[in-house]
């Protein structure tokens, strides 16, 4: 565990909210949210959410930040942006989720690690980083395996028809993965932009 | 009268969605649009990568492939894949809002010697069609019009609505009832199906890594189009066309349902119309369920 | 004082029931006025409206004072089909360009109605907000004022026009009308524009007019009135049936930045009207509010509790997301309820969206405008009613009197 | 001037081709004895050239229009100086009976009988224009709505009399720090306008200023009000606004809330103070680092205020927002149940929740400690229990009591006895339980009226008419209520509503110099004139005015005010022995109208029922059942009447003794929604219909003959299907006895 934003002591303490305002992507207009439940009634697998945005703002200004970086809300987000375009705040709700989630990453709470989204964007960055583009086959492989071996392998027989239909009409890539010419520079890039990330503190 | 325009193709154009990128580069042209790759580009981040990296490590690759596209000149930024766009868009956007994330992410730049300014334009392709292009000059390459196939055009999410409320927009469409596709499809001499879910959700990457989560939204997807007699899914969107096209038998299992839709791009179905060759030009081959109607058999 | 204005008229732009009001608040204080009124009647939104909240009364029960009193006062000049095109002066002198639209009918016309029996083709209805159809000849309601016909411009040049014009016994109708400017010389200006409600086709997750059975509050005073296209029935406008369950959904544009920014005020109390007309036809119907906060300013906070006392009338804190189309093509309300946590969808027979106001008209130059475009008094130009902001009946009276006070000192010193 | 009565028939519109004209004019020229001239179109052109060239001859002064109803082309039959007398042969004769029909022909002749025998009864109404007549309008009240009631007087040319309780003017708004905002863009509170508005007044020659003096008597009337006040100094307005605001609920009622049991939990009105005071602390004198607001402290609480107070939400979001900029890092909640900033005050909702703000929906269920307080908030959103705190503050949002009365004074007993027997026009179901009584303290105006010292007020002690379409409708003609006195209200809307009160102030000024009626019956000349040889002193007539407008003398004689009289007639129609009556309308008039029809004999089997109508309400309403073209039953006969109200019982005997087979009152509803805009006429009319039975059975007649019906504007529709089913039934009752003698 990595506390980088701060522990509310009690009930509606706003340190944590306030992190929540200044530090995370969109989350200065998360203090005009009223609660009217547009976003978490819109979302496409609202139902699969425990809290849904809606309610995990309130938790927010609630002061319950361990309950809020491991909810399954800030993973389950498929990105439609159907709340966003909802919301008659203009809250941008899932740049918020998407930057909570990173968060919970970086303070490395354990739900943070287990949850799909998480591995999935482990292996994702994997491969953009090493070879500037992503390989579908990597990317869907590492996260396979981040399950451990055994359940690897299931999950990878399981998709291996859909595999095989990608591979027979060559929409995957079978040989050495596309790269681009510049790793390094790339790569350089990338450490820097962390560096001066972690220096804010912050994903922003 | 022709234009060139840097483009920005995206990882799936190498991958899952070659097919987009085939048909897209054989109809442009006839359409006045050559297209200039963007330098050594790389990949956006798509809708997970900020979660792994951060919003500034993330906002960094598309900084770069913009500062790329900007030394090769002014022209527009265009790309045909949802993700690309949102993501290009928005870091471009949020560098003219906002001197502090301008000023750190030339500073990541300025490590290797590059820098951006946020002056270029980024732009969905299908925005291109709509607003620069207009269905008149599609119309007019139309060689074999695909008449009496019936399209349901499914729009998803991320091609009309991330910024469809904000000083962002594009706004070429309506994020709740966007016509553009059916316009295509009409372009096309085909049918378009009134298809009221083109904008519901396929689960994007959610889909792909969790299919327990998605697959019941792609199924209500296929039900609908089904029964509406669509012959063809058409769809702008790479991951939609994936998550559409290739759960359908793994949804036949679990359902009990038995779809066998054809899923098609917009571009395939123009590079057809356009006379063009369906396998060459339009990647009719590389869709898992094939349309033996688009292929002529 | 020295320097009396060069014109001591009023004129009040607009005759919904602010423009009458500060109309008649005026003239009763001696003020000459002139009331101008973009469509054939007078009586505005409000007597479209079956009934007002609280008291469940009817509307053209005050209108029909309002109009013997304007009647019976020679200081009120009416212009109907008319509007402003043009202001120029300062306060005290004022010259304004009026423009009015032909109504093919002369004040010769007895409304004796035998025009409309000629009339073979139909026009949209505004009364009834496009909900029925109305003969091309025609009174625009029983309650119309001035009650003199009007011969839609379509007929204009066709045989039928020809037709109408040659039943009319007292040759009062007069094709050839053109549309006619004329200048006024006023002291003041009260602007009375009011509302239109806000356009339910820029709320496309709502799905109005391409579900049926989804409709706007506005229409549903129609559908409740006595003289609307049910004839006061509350009927599924799909079937022609009674709706079982019904919900009304608040802030259906209101409070929200993609859409109108403010509170429209009434919306709340309205739809709990429309929650009484319901049960009280229909004491088995099932009713849903669905509502961000409750908005019962001061007493009508009795209004509330009274609806609260149902226990036919549900509450659902919650801005309902969208609205699908069931398998029977009926409406299915999705969104969350913000109490329970309940993500729910909910079919019902019929929804009414509880659509907000906007303002009606924008002011030609001389009018100081706020964000929403609403009208800021300033010296000489004024506003009143629901031209100033989203107001109920009684505080646009309320605004109304105010503004012929403001008009009443401009043209006196 | 001789009146000559001359009758102009009107034959367009279907009415030649529906009735016989011969015979129509045979019962003018015939049965009354005046000339009578037919036309084909007599609103146009060459039909009014008739009546005005007879006119301008001298050869009829009043003429009798047979034609449509008296609601349409009345501009156009308008004569100087003269409005004629309208007998309606389209609505309610040729659009709602057949054509060609005998009935209908009865029916056409029979109205034509009414209305000419209405023109023999009617006189031109001479006005009351005597003594002199005062501008000046009293201001009763020194704060915000007062004040600016008194400045916007004067900048309509009118002198002010000022009177203020207290010593200094303001109110409780002159310490405010700043204000809700009712200006473009609606974001930031606003400067306090009252210390300059108070430099204003103070400056104004025009107003005369008596603070720490009260209205010991209130006399008179519009016109002509004579007041004293506690100074011993007395004065003449014309008319009077009061504006005596509010004051805020008594916090020490509100100890559930904490308040009392700790130094830090204060009213909103308290934190003003401190924010006025320049620096906010708590009672240990530090700076506070969190304050909550509990709103509702005592509004929508049925043991409390039954009502919204309307201000409290927006300012706690004005001291939150103030609190904030003050101390960026302070913690603010706000406590609420349902966020109300109706209209453009939704911008300043946003502008707390930007200044950081937390709103938490839900209720205090509990407030402890002394030095930092939890409170218990059942949080619906979380949908648990949360204790929120230690807090340093919590401020209380208590709500608006209007000063409807005076507290400091003792409260008249008479005056609350009538003040209770006051209309409740609020609906008691629910949780919403208005005051039983009236609220405490003595009268603001001391009223020297019959009905007592009070400006009449509602259940839930607000001076208020009620109306929607007429909120300046006064039960007290020349008296406007406006400010937190009538409805809760913020300084935004106060300020409109000062305007609105000063304009039927001046408005009423005017009209009653000129002896004209206000609102509704706008422009009315007539008033009662009592004849007092024939009264009874049964004081009925000083009871049942709606207005209060009839006093009694030292020998119990009714005395009229007629300024404040609003011409509804509900005395004449309370007069047991008909010795009250207008110049245009009496009830001798009424009953020879009803007379004036022909009552066939019972064996024609066509019996006569007597509709009397409200003529705002249930007479348009049957208008536009003709304009529909609903039809009913020819066998009825209208009787229109200014309001049921003005209806003598007398005239149900006369119809019965002259052998119509029933009688129908329309009228409109009565009780806790009464729609009646001379608020209680068309109770009275029930009530007095409740004790005519005693009537019927003394004349040995079945209570089934006389019904009232409640009739609205919007029953076109339903009041023939209504009449029809009322004929059918006083057919069943078989023929009156009476008829034929």
């Amino acid at each position: 565990m990595n506390a980088i934003s701060p522990n509310p002591s009690r009930a509606y303490d706003l340190n944590f909210a306030r992190y929540v305002y200044e530090n995370i992507d969109g989350g200065e207009r998360l203090r005009m949210c009223m609660q009217c439940g547009a976003c978490s009634g819109s979302c496409p697998i609202g139902q699969q959410m425990d809290h849904g945005p809606r309610k995990l703002f309130m938790m927010i200004r609630a002061g319950m930040k361990e309950a809020v970086l491991t909810s399954n809300t800030i993973w389950n987000c498929v990105s439609c942006y159907n709340c966003v375009v909802r919301c008659p705040r203009k809250v941008p709700i899932t740049y918020i989720l998407h930057d909570l989630a990173n968060l919970a990453v970086r303070e490395g709470f354990d739900a943070a690690k287990k949850a799909d989204n998480a591995r999935f964007a482990k292996a994702f960055m994997w491969s953009a980083r090493k070879y500037g583009r992503t390989d579908e086959r990597l990317v869907t492989g590492i996260y396979y395996f981040s399950f451990g071996l055994l359940e690897g392998m299931k999950r990878g027989m399981g998709n291996q028809k859909i595999a095989l239909n990608m591979i027979k009409t060559k929409r995957m890539h079978l040989g050495m993965p596309h790269a681009i010419k510049a790793k390094d520079e790339l790569q350089n890039i990338l450490a820097k932009a962390q560096e001066i990330q972690d220096r804010h503190g912050k994903g922003a | 009268m022709s234009r060139t325009l840097t483009y920005y193709p995206g990882c799936s154009s190498q991958a899952s969605a070659v097919h987009l990128d085939k048909s897209l580069r054989a109809i442009l042209p006839p359409l006045g649009v050559q297209l200039r790759d963007i330098d050594d580009w790389n990949c956006c981040g798509a809708s997970v990568g900020h979660i792994e990296a951060g919003h500034l490590a993330n906002s960094a690759l598309s900084a770069r492939n913009l500062a790329n596209a900007k030394a090769a000149g002014p022209e527009d930024v265009v790309t045909p894949c949802a993700a690309c766009y949102l993501n290009t868009h928005y870091v471009n956007e949020s560098i003219r809002g906002s001197e502090t994330l301008k000023g750190d992410l030339n500073e990541a730049l300025g490590v290797v010697g590059k820098s951006y300014d946020g002056s270029l334009h980024v732009r969905h392709i299908c925005e291109l069609l709509v607003t620069d292009i207009g269905m008149d000059a599609v119309k007019a390459q139309v060689k074999k019009p695909l008449t009496g196939l019936k399209v349901a055009g499914y729009v998803g999410c991320q091609t009309v609505r991330p910024f469809a409320n904000t000083e962002r927009a594009n706004k070429f469409d309506s994020y709740d009832d966007p016509t553009f596709l059916d316009d295509f499809t009409q372009a096309c001499g085909a049918e378009a199906l009134p298809f009221k879910m083109r904008t519901h959700c396929c689960g994007g990457s959610v889909s792909v890594m969790s299919p327990d989560k998605g697959l019941h939204l792609i199924k209500e997807l296929l039900e609908e189009a089904q029964k509406l007699g669509a012959d063809v899914i058409s769809t702008p969107c790479p991951l939609c066309q994936t998550n559409v096209e290739m759960y359908q038998p793994e949804i036949n299992k679990r359902f009990g349902t038995g779809f066998n839709i054809p899923v098609v791009f917009y571009s395939q179905l123009m590079a057809v119309a356009f006379g063009l060759d369906p396998v060459k030009d339009a990647g009719l081959d590389q869709n898992i369920i094939k349309s033996d109607k688009l292929l002529g058999r | 004082m020295s320097d009396k204005p060069k014109s001591q008229t009023v004129l009040v732009v607009g005759g919904g029931i602010g423009g009458i009001s500060a109309a008649l608040e005026a003239a009763e204080c001696g003020a000459e006025v002139v009331l101008i009124e973009k469509a054939p009647t007078l009586g505005g939104r409000v007597a479209a409206l079956n009934r007002y909240f609280p008291k469940m009364c009817h509307p053209t029960c005050g209108l029909e004072i309002n109009y013997q009193r304007i009647k019976k006062n020679p200081r009120i000049k009416v212009f109907t089909m008319a509007e402003v095109s043009g202001i120029s002066g300062s306060k005290g002198d004022y010259t304004v360009t009026v423009t009015t639209t032909p109504r093919h009918v002369t004040p010769a016309c007895t409304a004796c109605g035998d025009c409309a029996k000629v009339a073979a083709s139909e026009v949209a209805d505004p009364f009834n907000y496009g909900l029925a159809k109305m003969k091309a000849a025609y009174l625009p309601h029983a309650m119309a004022f001035p009650m003199r016909y009007v011969v839609d411009p379509s007929v204009v040049g066709t045989p039928e026009g020809q037709a109408i014009k040659a039943a009319c016994k007292v040759e009062a109708i007069n094709l050839d009308e053109k549309p006619e400017s004329f200048a006024l010389q006023v002291g003041a200006v009260i602007w009375a524009t009011g509302w239109k409600p806000y356009d339910p086709k820029n709320l496309t997750m709502y799905r109005h007019g391409e579900i049926a059975d989804v409709i706007t509050n506005v229409e549903m005073e129609r559908l409740a009135s006595h003289d609307g296209p049910t004839k006061g029935h509350i009927l599924k406008p799909s079937s022609g049936e009674a709706p079982k369950k019904v919900a009304l959904i608040q802030c259906a544009g209101s409070r929200d930045l993609n859409h109108l920014a403010y509170c429209s005020r009434i919306c709340c109390l309205a739809s709990m009207k429309h929650a009484a007309y319901v049960r009280e036809q229909y004491p088995e119907a099932e009713v849903d509010i669905y509502y961000i906060d409750i908005r019962a300013h001061d007493k009508l906070e009795a209004f509330y509790q009274k609806a609260k006392a149902d226990p036919g009338i549900r509450w659902i804190k919650s801005k309902p997301s969208r609205i699908e189309k069931g398998a029977s093509g009926e409406p299915v309300v999705c969104g969350e309820n913000t109490l329970s946590r309940e993500v729910y969808a909910n079919a019902y027979d019929l929804v009414v969206l509880a659509t907000g106001m906007q303002a009606s008209a924008q002011p030609p130059a001389g009018a100081q405008l706020d964000d929403y475009g609403f009208v800021v008094s300033e010296e000489g130009v004024f506003g009143a009613g629901v031209a100033t902001g989203p107001l109920d009946v009684s505080m646009s009276v309320q605004s109304a009197t105010a503004a012929a006070l403001r008009a009443v000192q401009a043209v006196r010193s | 001037m001789e009146k000559k009565i001359g009758a102009y028939l009107c034959k367009g519109c279907g009415i030649g081709e529906a009735l016989d004209f011969k015979a129509l004019e045979g019962v003018v020229t015939k049965e009354f004895k005046k000339p009578v001239k037919s036309h084909e179109c007599l609103c146009g052109e060459a039909g009014l050239a008739v009546i005005k060239a007879d006119m301008e001859a001298g050869e009829v002064t009043l003429p009798v229009i047979g034609a449509c109803s008296p609601r349409v082309m009345t501009d156009r039959f308008m004569f100087p100086g003269m409005t004629p007398i309208r007998a309606n042969l389209r609505e309610q004769v040729i659009w709602s009976h057949p054509a060609g029909d005998e009935d209908t022909q009865m029916l056409g002749e029979d109205v034509l009988r009414m209305f000419m025998t209405q023109a023999t009864k009617v006189n031109s109404p001479v006005p009351y224009t005597e003594g002199e007549f005062s501008t000046t309008i009293l201001v009763v009240g020194g704060g915000f709505a007062g004040l600016t009631a008194a400045r916007e007087a004067v900048k309509a040319g009118h002198d002010v009399l000022l009177v203020e309780k207290k010593a200094t003017l303001g109110g409780h708004a002159a310490s405010w720090s700043a204000i809700v905002p009712s200006k473009p863009p609606y974001h930031d509170p606003e400067t306090n306008p009252l210390p300059k508005l108070i430099e204003e007044v103070k400056a104004s020659s025009a107003i005369r200023l008596v603070t720490g003096a009260t209205v010991t008597k209130t006399s008179g009337m519009p016109g002509k009000f004579q007041v004293e006040l506690s100074d011993g100094s007395s004065h003449t307005v014309g008319a009077i606004v009061l504006a005596t605001g509010f004051r805020p609920y008594d916090a020490t009622k509100l100890s559930h809330l904490g308040y009392g049991a700790s130094p830090d939990v204060v009213t909103n009105v308290e934190m003003e103070a401190k924010l006025s005071a320049g620096k906010v602390h708590t009672h240990a004198g530090a700076a506070p680092k969190s304050v909550a607001f509990i709103q509702c402290a005592g509004s929508r609480d049925p043991n409390h205020l039954p009502y919204c107070s309307s201000v409290c939400c927006s300012v706690s979001l004005k001291q939150a927002i103030q609190l904030t900029k003050a101390d960026p890092d302070v913690m603010v909640y706000v406590i609420y149940e349902e966020m109300r900033t109706p209209g453009v005050t939704e911008e300043f909702y946003r502008a707390a929740q930007e200044a950081g703000v937390i709103f938490m929906k839900g209720k205090a269920s509990k407030v402890e400690g002394r030095h930092g307080i939890t409170v218990t908030v059942a949080d619906e959103l979380l949908q648990q229990d949360v204790p929120l705190g230690p807090l340093d503050m919590v401020v209380l949002a208590t709500g608006m009591v209007p000063n409807s009365t005076d507290p400091d004074a003792p409260a008249q007993e008479y005056g609350a006895e009538l003040l209770n027997a006051d209309i409740n026009p609020y609906p008691t179901e629910g949780d919403y339980k208005p005051a039983a009584s009236a609220p405490p303290g003595g009268s603001l105006l001391n009223l020297q009226y019959r009905q007592g010292p009070h400006l009449p007020m509602l259940a839930d002690g607000f001076s208020d008419s009620h109306y929607i379409c007429f909120p300046y409708e006064t039960r007290r003609t020349g008296i406007y209520a406006c400010g937190p006195v009538r409805r809760p209200m913020d300084m935004g809307e106060a300020h409109e509503d000062a305007m609105g009160a000063v304009l039927k102030a001046i408005q009423v000024i005017r009209n009653a110099a000129e002896g004209m009626a206000v609102h509704p019956r706008a422009g009315d000349l007539s008033y009662p004139k009592i004849n007092l040889n024939a009264c009874t002193k049964c004081r009925r007539c000083t009871v049942e005015c709606p207005f209060g407008a009839i006093d009694e003398d030292e020998k119990d004689y009714p005395v009229v005010n007629p300024t404040r009289c609003r011409r509804c007639g509900t005395c004449m129609g309370a007069c047991p022995v008909r010795t009250i009556s207008f110049d245009n309308y009496t009830v001798e008039m009424l009953s020879s109208m009803v007379k004036a029809v022909n009552i066939p004999d019972e064996f024609d089997e066509k019996p006569r029922i007597l509709i009397i109508a409200c003529e705002n309400d249930a007479y348009p309403a049957l208008d536009m059942a003709g304009i529909a073209g609903h039809q009913y039953s020819s066998f009825v006969r209208i009787l229109p009447v200014r309001c049921l109200g003005s209806m003598s019982a007398l005239l149900i005997s006369d119809a019965l003794s002259v052998g119509y087979d029933g009688v129908v009152l329309m009228g409109c509803k009565p009780g806790d929604d009464y729609q009646c805009h001379f608020v209680k006429g068309s109770a009275m009319a029930k009530e007095r219909l409740s004790k005519i039975s005693d009537t019927l059975k003394s004349m040995q007649l079945e209570v089934e003959r006389v019904t009232m019906v409640d009739a609205s504007i919007a029953d076109s529709a339903r009041l023939p299907k209504v009449i029809d089913e009322l004929v059918a039934k006083i057919d069943a009752v078989g023929p009156n006895p009476f008829k034929g003698f």
